[in-house]
């Protein structure tokens, strides 16, 4: 569905859930009833496409690509009509949270129609006054606890012998992951995304994993399952594993 | 007191002032003096001297206090003491982040996030830097999570004289009728 | 320019400046703008309208610049905006020291003094004269040295319950450190 669009900067949403209403916005979609599969898709292309996207937040971007194929595996499974008891539509904590972050994102854009009208105003700032005053040269308008936790964060900084920390950049591609849980699916039928996951120290090499996930499921060489909502995923060999 | 002493006595202090000049903080100034004229009514007359005499700067009501502000038709001038663009204004993400702390405060970082979907810490950061946030205590529940408020400095910045009134933030019902209507 | 929208923009100025006014900050603000009139005649005329107008404040020359001050026959209501009631107003250095025994309490002047790398008597002196700080017993070792500690006044102003609530210095690095969100 990306060709509807062209390439969209993902710098230009504040995160996976303003990416979605934007695809909601731009398709006419039933917030009620939104098309999971579709969404599902364009948001995949986004995310992947994004390879390079701001870092900070790559990590909820795949998150949410993770609840998205969560939600659509579920609509998937057959509805066994327990009682009485109904069954809650998979999408509805979804769009609840659309709704919720929708109500703060206006807000958003009121406070900064005020903050427009305010900018001209200048308040006047009154020179310093304090007889008492020991030290002439650096006096604070209001201490907050930020001032108290900062101060005393920065000066350990400069008494502490200075650590050195390794700091190992690591340079980690999608084609190493890629590679990385071919080996693993060799050595056993299947794999735990969990286990997989909490095995990586930095989100960095988490978020690369993920895409590489995303791009094995798309070329057939993995499938992925999962046995109720919000359950971990299990990654087995797909059709064209290791073609 | 005659109201010219009284007139003479506010401006001296709007002018000394790091904060809005409150009702209280004005009686505490005047001390053992007996003064029948309340505080907003000596202020309505500075605020029509300063007017008549062609001022550049009025009275300000903000924080439920008052303050010597500029006349917004001077921001071409004062804002070359700022920077080459004077006021900073707010990225789109602390603008959230802020829109959710005034409505749900006192209010944790997780929540903050569980809302916006996205890590929050820099926008947090910058609203602290700003002085816009401020830490004030801890949740109750297991975690003892920090808990983020708004400060006079925000009420400042956005004009304000309490957090009541903000714009009201839109019910979803409202959201939904209406995107209903856009797709009919 | 006529000498009269000169006089309105160096008062908005005076107003707004958060350090004394210069010649050079005056022509940065002015931009493009040609005005032969030096600042101090400026100064001069908006100086003689204050006094004629029995203005509450007069314009300072410190330090090259200018800046408005109270006359300072008001000192007596303007000291009351400052008294210890009030918000506090904390030079660096009793900033610092308050931050050290905030998180290292119960702490000597020694382990204060090694930290900041600077004597902290005078700072150590306002905090406990505000009330901020409270000596509380001595230390076991030889010296004997006198302990330091925050007060309850110290923990009301930040709308803690107990010293366990100031931000963990986890928390701190969470909140601080600019990389943790560029990074991930």
């Amino acid at each position: 569905m990306i060709t509807k669009s062209h390439r969209i900067d993902l710098d230009m949403f504040e995160g996976p859930l303003d990416l979605l209403l934007f695809l909601i916005k731009r398709d006419e979609l039933n917030i009620y009833a939104i098309p999971i599969a579709q969404i599902t898709s364009d948001f995949l292309e986004y995310v992947k496409l994004a390879r390079e996207l701001k870092l900070h937040s790559a990590g909820d971007f795949v998150l949410m690509a993770a609840t998205l194929m969560k939600i659509k595996a579920r609509m998937l499974l057959p509805i066994e009509a327990d009682g009485d008891e109904e069954i809650e539509d998979p999408r509805t904590e979804l769009m609840n949270m659309l709704l919720e972050y929708k109500r703060y994102k206006e807000a958003a854009s009121a406070f900064e129609n005020i903050e427009r009208e305010e900018r001209p105003h200048y308040y006047h700032i009154p020179s310093a006054w304090n007889p008492q005053q020991e030290d002439q040269t650096a006096i604070l308008e209001d201490v907050k606890l930020y001032d108290i936790m900062f101060t005393f964060q920065y000066l350990l900084k400069n008494y502490e012998e200075p650590v050195t920390h390794a700091v190992a950049v690591e340079e980690v591609t999608l084609t190493e992951q890629v590679g990385f849980i071919g080996g693993l699916l060799q050595a056993n039928t299947r794999l735990s995304f969990s286990d997989m996951l909490s095995k990586f120290e930095s989100r960095l090499i988490v978020v690369v994993t993920f895409l590489a996930i995303l791009e094995m499921l798309r070329t057939r060489q993995i499938k992925v399952k999962q046995s109720k909502l919000f359950d971990d995923l299990l990654i087995s060999r797909g059709g064209k594993f290791g073609t | 007191m005659e109201l010219n002493e009284l007139k003479q006595i506010v401006e001296a202090l709007l002018v000394a002032t790091p904060e809005p000049l409150t009702d209280a903080r004005f009686k505490a100034c005047l001390g053992e003096q007996n003064v029948e004229v309340p505080l907003q009514e000596v202020i309505n007359e500075l605020q029509s001297d300063y007017e008549s005499s062609d001022r550049a700067f009025i009275i300000k009501k903000v924080a439920n206090g008052f303050q010597l502000v500029t006349r917004a038709e001077f921001e071409t001038y004062v804002k070359g003491l700022f920077s080459k663009t004077g006021k900073l204004r707010l990225s789109q993400a602390a603008l959230e982040t802020l829109a959710i702390v005034s409505y749900r405060q006192p209010v944790t970082r997780n929540a903050i996030e569980a809302i916006r979907g996205v890590s929050s810490d820099s926008s947090l950061r910058t609203l602290l830097d700003r002085k816009l946030l401020e830490i004030r205590g801890r949740e109750d529940g297991p975690g003892r999570a920090l808990l983020y408020r708004t400060s006079t400095e925000f009420l400042q910045y956005f004009g304000l004289n309490t957090v009541k009134d903000l714009p009201k933030l839109r019910e979803v019902e409202d959201i939904l009728s209406e995107d209903q209507g856009e797709l009919v």
